[in-house]
């Protein structure tokens, strides 16, 4: 999955937007959906999976399978809200908990495909430039970058492990899962060392410099008619109820 | 009759719950984007802001000192976040976040954990949407604040009561696992409590069915990390 | 009989209608650029990955049937991946040969015994109890290839042997692998040492954009420099050389360098 | 004049007392079996390990001395090393080229201006704002060039550029190799392909042991098989075929593949 995401945050169709534009539509939207209603919640989750699909052609494969999980975990986390439990053990429905229960589900739908919107359209490395820019420290972006670096490394080094495990019909037994943070950790380890000595060989450890930027910022008047409307029936809705 | 419905429906539901966690994994005790209403939400990013800046300077410092530590954090941090996102084989409903956890605290210490753990939340937010930015801050306060000193303090204790090692790896990975989900639990037992009883019923309540899971799981855990420790020592 | 076919896996094309058979007892070489699909298809081999389309048949049996018996298939077909630092699990050298003899089916008893064999006819006798990230990259090869053979597969299939060897490390990799095929195994090996696909091969299978678009013996294949060009290959320095002096010649005779 | 020297590191005895000097504006190649040293003694070359006996001269000066300018010495050495994969550091490309860039001391206008002539210069502009963890094997290894040629080294040295390259990236490698090389660098690469080795060097030299045991022509080096056969090499193929069919020439006479 993780590598899905990625690829979209590189290959959409809102790829040249500026990240702070689309950060900014996210916060938006992520206010609106926190303090508004069911109704402003709504028409968030519209609109962004507008601008996810729609706009960002991201394919609804994509989006239905992400939704599709976080759906599951909500569902989990709301059978906790619903379920009652007393002593004896005993489980019962509550239902004067169902109505705040779906309140939450939509709520919680609408804040995630926020998240979801950002995450699929925009390359983390350049929200990253959009934070150092705010004045994040330093220190705190170049670890950032870094560790996105590392876990596509580790990642890949997980994934080929768990391949030839699955190749020799292994890979369900708990000691596999040890070997398999040993094997990480080590795998951690020796690139520590050879990444000192590249990066010796090319200068020592100065300050990481990004000159990120996205390649050209073009905005189309059908989006900014979209989002006026979305920001005036929100607008409408808050101040009408 | 209406109770026989309601058995067979909360059945299922549980069948569905355990189904569910032992297929998504990487989900496990996180509190979901949009979940925690507002005011909780910016209660929790308020507690978790000082300890960050204060974990932050830490970090800063060190890497000032010791700058060529910055690729060991970035990779423990990756590491970390590998562990706690992958599928990895365990125990059903394993993130094996405690692993990385716990290795983390004993070689960098506490407060740079701090760091390390909230930008873990923040790419599994950022590239899974797993977690959530409004809930960043509960979720950052139970794994990357409760959990890494827990385990640290337990490590630390351990040690000066003259216990072997293993046995203080084991408790600290397995007691920062349970320190966390008790936290998460009470983060949504203040959020949410019950209609009758309140909190306390609440928060026994999300402990309770948390603890179906989660203890056994953190047993697991602990003898994962002991295990891993002890190969990475011998060799 | 081993009959493999594939036809159409349509995850981002990287297999284009593969109708390709694998014949017993001989030794393949899988030739191609990089990013053709040589790797994608060695994974559909033993069923790591399913293709969306077509069917795969081994030993005469369409293996994508209910009751097919995959982890029978997985034990037949062994395949050592091309980077050895991302096969190997276990701390020790004696818990990586453990771990393919478990899943081979095998109870403690018999894994010790087989053991001891695997440890004398691969010679790892001396680095038996050593921890595997200690070993240097010629061993970490060699140990993954005796993990591979330790199920004793039918068909071996190899990513990429030699790269990083020597040519001493690999000639005893190939005389190794020439001693397994003598007891029985087919072999299949991706490589783009062309020089060794010429010494080596009885058949040469040329994969292009996802699918084989030539296969024939080395004196063949290699016979027809233009059209490996067109797939951005090229045919041995020797064969050029051969080409220049005696043109009116296209195929270099075999016995040459016997 | 480059000169470099180095005499006894006893580390591990890796170095067994080396007395080399690079002479400027040449090709050569180093070659040698696994574990002979290779790695360590690039590793000496702008002084990323210093030795323990002997001295390196760089330019005709001793590193080791007080005052020798050792940032200067690594940007006039660069080094490709064998995985690019531990050398990338940036999350995407032109991130990378421009930390690489910064090292080599210049300010932020600079870099840009030298940003476009490298992507120009390399071919790079469709996959400049690529994430680097989704290129190629190919794509990663022509990044690391990018990387290590950006501080326009005066020696640039590389270990194995082509392993797991297919045969027309390779020549895509080379033939960047050369125009860097006729635009004035020195370079030296480590690699295991006899047949590039044979078409590419001026000169070759062979190590063992920690030792350079031969140096000279590919024409001379390859014209006595036994030696190399002794420190665990060989010749390559198309040098055994012409010494069969002409026993009575002993050197391939070099005109035959240009």
């Amino acid at each position: 999955m993780i590598r899905e995401f990625d690829r979209w945050a590189y290959d959409n169709r809102l790829r040249t937007w500026r990240a702070e534009w689309k950060l900014l539509l996210t916060f938006a939207m992520l206010f609106f959906a926190m303090i508004g209603d069911w109704r402003e919640q709504w028409l968030v989750l519209v609109g962004m999976a507008y601008w996810t699909m729609g706009r960002a052609r991201v394919p609804f494969s994509l989006y239905g399978k992400a939704m599709l999980a976080a759906s599951a975990f909500l569902g989990i986390s709301l059978l906790t809200l619903v379920v009652s439990v007393s002593f004896p053990f005993r489980l019962s429905i509550v239902d004067s908990q169902l109505q705040p229960a779906a309140e939450l589900a939509i709520r919680s739908l609408a804040a995630w495909s926020c998240l979801f919107f950002l995450l699929v359209t925009t390359p983390v490395p350049e929200l990253f430039a959009v934070l150092r820019g705010m004045g994040l420290p330093t220190a705190l972006v170049e670890l950032c970058v870094l560790m996105y670096r590392f876990i596509f490394l580790l990642e890949q080094a997980a994934a080929e492990l768990m391949l030839a495990l699955r190749a020799r019909n292994g890979g369900r037994h708990w000691r596999h899962g040890g070997m398999l943070m040993y094997q990480l950790w080590m795998k951690a380890w020796q690139s520590y060392e050879a990444f000192s000595r590249s990066l010796a060989a090319r200068g020592g450890m100065a300050s990481i410099v990004y000159t990120s930027q996205p390649p050209k910022t073009n905005m189309h008047l059908a989006d900014i008619a979209a989002g006026v409307v979305m920001v005036v029936l929100l607008g409408l809705e808050w101040w009408g109820g | 009759m209406k109770r026989i419905i309601r058995w067979s429906a909360v059945a299922t539901l549980l069948a569905v719950y355990f189904w569910m966690t032992s297929e998504q994994e990487a989900y496990a005790m996180h509190i979901m984007e949009g979940f925690l209403p507002i005011k909780w939400a910016l209660f929790w990013w308020l507690l978790f802001l000082p300890f960050f800046v204060l974990g932050l300077r830490r970090l800063v410092h060190t890497l000032k000192q010791h700058p060529e530590q910055k690729l060991l954090m970035a990779l423990a941090g990756a590491f970390t976040f590998v562990l706690s996102a992958l599928k990895i084989p365990s125990v059903t409903g394993s993130s094996s976040h405690p692993t990385g956890i716990g290795f983390g605290s004993v070689l960098f210490g506490p407060w740079v954990m701090v760091v390390i753990g909230t930008v873990v939340l923040l790419f599994q937010a950022m590239l899974l949407a797993h977690g959530g930015l409004t809930t960043l801050g509960a979720n950052a306060m139970s794994m990357a604040i409760i959990g890494p000193f827990v385990a640290y303090g337990v490590y630390q204790l351990c040690r000066k009561g003259k216990m072997s090692n293993r046995a203080a790896l084991f408790l600290a990975a397995c007691l920062s696992d349970l320190a966390t989900y008790v936290t998460t639990s009470l983060q949504l037992a203040l959020a949410f409590p019950a209609p009758e009883g309140g909190i306390i019923v609440s928060l026994l309540k999300f402990a309770g069915i948390f603890a179906i899971t989660q203890v056994p799981l953190a047993i697991t855990e602990g003898i994962v990390t002991v295990v891993v420790w002890n190969w990475l020592a011998s060799y | 009989m081993e009959r493999v076919r594939y036809a159409y896996d349509s995850t981002r094309d990287v297999l284009n209608g593969i109708d390709w058979e694998i014949a017993e007892q001989k030794k393949y070489a899988l030739i191609g650029p990089n990013g053709c699909g040589k790797t994608t298809l060695f994974l559909h081999l033993n069923g790591l990955l399913r293709a969306q389309e077509g069917i795969v048949y081994w030993k005469g049996r369409n293996m994508y049937e209910r009751g097919a018996d995959w982890a029978q298939w997985r034990r037949e077909v062994g395949i050592v991946f091309q980077n050895p630092e991302h096969q190997i699990l276990a701390p020790l050298v004696r818990d990586e040969l453990a771990i393919s003899l478990a899943h081979a089916g095998m109870d403690m008893e018999n894994i010790e015994e087989m053991l001891v064999s695997i440890v004398e006819e691969y010679k790892i006798d001396s680095w038996l109890d050593r921890p595997t990230h200690q070993l240097s990259l010629g061993q970490k090869k060699w140990l993954t290839l005796c993990c591979t053979m330790a199920t004793k597969p039918d068909l071996l299939v190899l990513d990429e042997p030699t790269a990083y060897l020597d040519q001493h490390q690999t000639k005893r990799f190939l005389e190794q692998i020439e001693t397994i095929h003598r007891a029985g195994t087919t072999v299949l090996i991706a490589t783009h040492d062309m020089d060794f696909v010429w010494q080596w091969a009885d058949v040469v299978a040329v994969m292009h954009e996802g699918r084989i678009v030539m296969q024939g013996t080395p004196e063949d294949v290699f016979a027809d420099r233009q059209r490996l060009l067109d797939v951005r290959l090229d045919v041995p320095l020797f064969v050029r050389l051969w080409q220049a002096w005696r043109p009116e010649e296209k195929q270099v005779p075999r016995r040459l360098v016997q």
